[in-house]
């Protein structure tokens, strides 16, 4: 097994979940994060005060899938989540020993 | 019964609390946006608040009033549209100054001032999340110059709206100088809810509709500040309502005041509560559930229905005209995405509809002139008559500076900064630093070079 | 100095008052509930402005005093519980309607229907985040018609908690038509917080507990938001204590009504303030802290108990109420962990205690007829003697509503809801979406299909 | 017109809104700190109200007023500077106590406490985040009566900075028993914002720095909130400033009141309206941008500017006041980082620096004696003397406690609390749980065993 | 070393808390997110426009193990974690190369 | 390719932040955890009612960097998040298969 792990723009959010649907992914888990890179953040002014906001706001999904599979869910979010501008984020990949189903118990390819 | 200063100190509180008013719209509003845009949308209710006072005192009431309060105007066509912006300049001789014979006139004039500030706030829930500040602030003045200022002396300064001679309801219904059916409107149905309703209309229609409107999710971001927003309206809507009464010829003993203040504040409290009850039944019947954010919007429709009626129905017909509204306004916000106009804080399904029905519920439930209580069918038509005025004025007035702001300094912000956050590319701010013991989850060292004075 | 207009301007500026003190309520008591319920509790003290107000202008005004106000009573026995509904049914009758003799009839119908409102919401905060909404829905009007407008009449109207002949003070203590000691709640302390206060109490019982009370985390989601809401009751509250202010035969000059609502002012005041302190100090010594949590609800707490007393104590005798009632409320928090009844929000703890500690301090520390300032035993027996009756009163009624709405629609809302978040499953919404700049971090496209009109 | 009992109904209210003012400040001071401190922020402002109210009926008026409202002072050397505090200790001898005749003493009592009440707490934005709760309730009694009962007693008690024989003015400017040139500060320039804002000073020097100030961000956690208090506070304003309004010989009737309440209402909003102007202004020349903070502080530093000056200017001085004050302290907020002193919120740059440009300015811009106005320079030395000698007044009394308490309980919390959180260290709690259904993504049960009564 | 990394119904975190503190872990790290899944989410109405909330409030736990403990610590999740209802989540264990604890630079075993 | 995870103080994220952009680190993601373990959380009380918080607010940073930086990395977050205090974290390392910037397509080295 595999864990596809995404970070992207959250405006990306809808069109990733959508594509990854419709090639078949039932499961993901989303956090709100913030990302940190060449995407520079903003500045913001209290009473005379400037604050550099390196961070800015990002969306994590994992992703955990059979083996064979993960090559496409990582083409399908890179093309999906693309604008080509800077801060579009990363996918990466790792693997995993197993994974289980709370529920039932079931483990991996089954548990997914 | 004397009126004495008791009836002068109640239209002081009631100055006070419509402009609370303004606040709490900003709140009603700022809850209602994405959570990225809740601080330009307060801003532009401060921005009103900020622009139309100074405004106010400057020309504001000279062109509303001066011709009625001051000195005679000299009946010429246009002083049934607009009085004398110069004639009373700075409030140059409005009686009350430290000093001189008082009579309340500026108590009047701080009273008149919060409804102009409050109106042209209302407009900004049409536009939200989307445009420039600088084009917002460019908009106010030249607005509540053109259309709220003419539409106040129109309706309450004696001009083109009231029974005044060479009305619109002279023109209807007076033949060879005899009594017309004077139009009502008690608080500003017409220079107000009308008026502000048909500019956001305007508005939305020329600006256009925030990018992802109808295809990405835009709820609002803090329903407890929309829930105190409502309560804050509804406790200075009192002031709106209750302290209008103004004392006319024979009838301006304290005991009149006294009897019909009464019923103007019942009117009022329970047109809004059946509003609630008419909103939410409509949502439990189509959505299923009756909502917080139906809740406090009936409050807000109920409200805006009863502001011109409130003093000519029973608590009985308000009770009726509440329900009515409430149902109403709950069917008209949908409108928007039906005709795809991205009205997004419903200015039109609240404002304008709420107010139309209520102009117009005069017509019908008014108990003296009502159809339902055996009046003709002329305070009807007049009703009708000033709607329609109210609406072509400030649909013309709102077209002409909408477009003209469009051309010369553009009204929306930069594509990118929309989607990013407005609060941070137009103020440099976010609303919410929320994270525990973070401090902020993000930024570096203030500027500390910044050098003050 | 006459009364003249200002003393009926304050009333109406305290209906508005009173009006406001419902959001407030909503607020504070919205923002002790967890995340996921704090619309559906803000939303019973909604829909209980939107029920109450209609009720009280169609048969609840009639029912509290229409005996008093219009034209007599029979005098029957019944007439000392309350009055005939359809007797002033729609306010037929009332004086003050437009055109008609004031009088300020009216005005005084609105400020009483503000306290029949805050009263019936005052009950909800035993009931948090497991409740089913039609269910309070259906329990408000029973309950306000039953408890609240019966025991207002009693205490308020002339009715049998009055000093009235043939009540209950008479029955103690008057022999053979003298007159009898008069039982004093200036504002409501029988009336308003024992009935609240029971009624939460007997609801808790009946409906059961929170899934996880007593095991799971249950701390309050916003406390800004309980002191904004406190800092709105204290406001609101002016509006409640010092709007109590009656013309009574001999007493009805200007210059009485500025000395007497003076010293409610400032009774009402330093009772709040000191009842802060009673209680920070006893979580200083209990818990180790001074909360922000307790300050908040030693405010209520003190606000409670000068409700009755407000106008029969010394400034310095509040100080001391408030003191006391801080004090004793912290403590009385705590009983529902010790007999595990799950009145979730403390109406029980701040209500039925701080009135009973209010209503019975008149007993001794009444600057005319306390135990403290010489008087007899008898003011103390009578206050007494009310206080068991509201609680008697309210009881039944309460728990035979309570009881009959658990047998037809059930008060419980699904377990799976109430686990989940009972704002989503009751009214599908949850109060917040605060996520930077996601707008949402959920959720699809609006369904643009809805049709509006 | 008869003064009659409007103007003491709009008194009763009054009070009421400066009440509600000290509730805002902790919104607006609490929504500006980091989110670990907003429940700290809030509590030192419901501990003045805690405090203040009860010292204030025991011996605070007295200390302030006795003398002028109660029996004549002995005419002695510090009469000029308080009067008696056991004159008159519990309100004793003051009239309006129940069954007396009433006189409206008490009203005065109640709106005069709630001014020591928010001036105490203006004090505590300097210190945001830092200090431990019982430090600063050690603070408040003593600084509320050295500091501000006897500046209140100077200022509005016929004392040392009023018009009186005896007093600063007259030693400038009275030859030989001549009437002297009169301070005029209406509402409190000096005895409320110049003393809370050199107070806040003398304490943010004395306690030092949060730790991380200039290096780590500290930036408003809710701004909402801060806008939603700016907005309060500006309603409760017209309680402040309107509301003290006293009648003088010879102008002591309803038209005269009328005239000058209507124009201190308008004044007041005018004022506050051009200062958000000014302020934002400012912002967009310096930072590129009109933020949400600048226009909520451009609020309340014009309401602070127009406090001493609202009965002396016309509309458009107060207008032309408050562009100036809003831009002024926009820039005078950056001296704190320029010299190094942690004034956590602006005490200093809002309302000394607002409370200074307000009082001098009137001997510049008084309609009456200013210098715009063809009077000389008298006015402008009085005022600025007044000004420097509350400065002193404060400075030196505020200077003594601040040491006293740091020497003997120490004012600052323990490091590591202060770097964690100070609502969790100094009031076992934490401002918001908003985690969706979690219902608090901490905690376990709650300790049942806690035994209440 | 193993990281199970455990997502979770968040009102039972307090029980798995308990049971893996029982069973001697003794520290982790939780945090607030989203799950995507078979359990559907809600429907929220607003001003009648609906929207399909499709997440669902999740909590997300990441423990560190010696690999022995990997397999009891999965079983202890999964076992206190069940509700059989759809939605009780997934747990996933992966392989890490080295732990630190930053307090005292202790490496691995000593590190947790 | 290598996962650094690093879970910190909250108050020394802008110190590791600097640290890691001197040493040359161009990008990560950050999100805000609560941590459990050796560092005891705080009482609460509400109207007498005590909880206990067993969490404490913490920083979690996830960074993507080439396998012959993890080490380096890995130190100087520690060296730099340590306060000597209990509570200051942990840091552990996993081996990932692939990275992929999702703006253009570059694996690995080139997209970090
Ligand atoms: N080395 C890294 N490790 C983990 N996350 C990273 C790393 N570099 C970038 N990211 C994440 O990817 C996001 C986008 O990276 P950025 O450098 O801004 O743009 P781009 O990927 O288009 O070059 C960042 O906001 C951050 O969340
Ligand atoms: N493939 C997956 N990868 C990562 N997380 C998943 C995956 N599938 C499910 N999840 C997580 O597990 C949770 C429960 O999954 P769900 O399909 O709803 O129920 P169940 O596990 O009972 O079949 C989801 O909310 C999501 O957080
Ligand atoms: N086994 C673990 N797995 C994952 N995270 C852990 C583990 N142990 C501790 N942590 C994280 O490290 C933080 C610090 O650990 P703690 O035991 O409090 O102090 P220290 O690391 O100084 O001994 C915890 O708050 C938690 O976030």
């Amino acid at each position: 097994m595999k864990l596809v792990t995404a970070v992207i723009k959250p405006h990306k959010w809808e069109d990733v979940r959508e594509a990854l649907e419709t090639f078949g992914v039932t499961g993901m888990t989303v956090s709100e994060v913030s990302g940190y890179g060449r995407q520079k953040g903003h500045t913001e002014v209290y009473r005379g005060a400037e604050y550099d906001i390196a961070l800015v706001p990002k969306i994590r999904i994992e992703i955990v899938v059979d083996d064979g599979d993960a090559d496409d869910i990582v083409g399908i979010v890179v093309k999906t989540a693309q604008t080509g501008r800077i801060g579009d984020g990363k996918v990466w990949v790792s693997g995993i020993e197993t994974v289980v189903r709370v529920r039932t118990g079931d483990r991996d390819a089954a548990a997914i | 019964m004397e009126l004495g200063t008791g009836y002068l100190a109640f239209v002081l509180v009631a100055a006070s609390l419509v402009l609370l008013m303004t606040p709490g719209l900003a709140l009603f509003y700022g809850g209602m946006t994405r959570s990225k845009g809740v601080l330009n949308m307060m801003m532009m209710s401060f921005g009103a608040m900020a622009i139309i006072a100074p405004i106010y005192v400057l020309w504001g009431f000279s062109m509303s009033y001066s011709d009625t309060l001051g000195a005679n105007a000299s009946g010429s066509d246009i002083a049934m549209l607009f009085a004398n912006p110069f004639h009373q300049f700075g409030l140059d001789g409005v009686q009350g100054a430290l000093g001189e014979d008082g009579s309340g006139a500026l108590i009047t004039v701080g009273f008149q001032m919060t409804f102009a500030i409050i109106t042209t706030a209302l407009v900004s829930g049409a536009i939200a999340d989307r445009v420039k500040y600088s084009a917002w602030l460019v908009f106010v003045p030249f607005w509540v110059t053109f259309s709220y200022f003419p539409l106040a002396h129109m309706v309450f300064g004696g001009g083109f709206l009231s029974g005044s001679e060479g009305g619109l309801a002279d023109m209807l219904f007076s033949g060879d100088g005899g009594a017309n059916t004077a139009p009502i409107d008690y608080a500003g149905g017409t220079a107000v809810h009308i008026n502000a309703g048909v500019a956001g209309l305007v508005l939305a229609l020329v600006i256009g509709k925030r990018i992802g409107f109808g295809t990405r999710p835009m709820r609002p971001h803090n329903l407890p500040l929309v829930m105190l927003g409502a309560g804050l309206l509804w406790f200075g809507w009192f002031g709106f309502n209750v302290g209008s009464w103004i004392p006319a010829e024979g009838l301006d003993d304290g005991t009149y005041w006294a009897g019909e203040t009464g019923l103007v504040w019942v009117n009022t409290t329970v047109c809004a509560a059946a509003a609630i009850l008419g909103w939410i039944v409509i949502e439990k019947i189509r959505d299923g559930k009756a909502t917080s954010l139906g809740a406090a919007s009936g409050v807000v429709a109920g409200l805006v229905a009863i502001t011109p009626a409130c003093g000519a129905l029973s608590p009985v017909g308000s009770i009726i005209l509440g329900l009515v509204t409430g149902a109403l306004c709950a069917l008209a916000v949908g409108l928007k995405y039906k005709f795809g106009f991205d009205d997004s804080l419903d200015v039109v399904g609240v404002h304008l509809v709420g107010g139309l029905v209520g102009t117009i519920a005069i017509g019908f439930l008014g108990t003296s002139t009502g159809l339902f209580y055996g009046g003709g069918i002329e305070q009807l038509v007049v009703q009708t008559a000033i709607a329609l005025f109210a609406i072509l004025w400030s649909g013309i007035i709102t077209l002409v500076i909408a477009l003209a702001i469009k051309v010369v300094i553009g009204w929306r912000v930069d594509e990118d900064d929309e989607e990013n956050a407005i609060d941070s590319s137009e103020h440099g701010e976010s609303g919410y630093d929320l994270a525990g013991a973070v401090g902020g989850r993000t930024g570096t060292v203030p500027t500390t070079e910044k050098d003050g004075i």
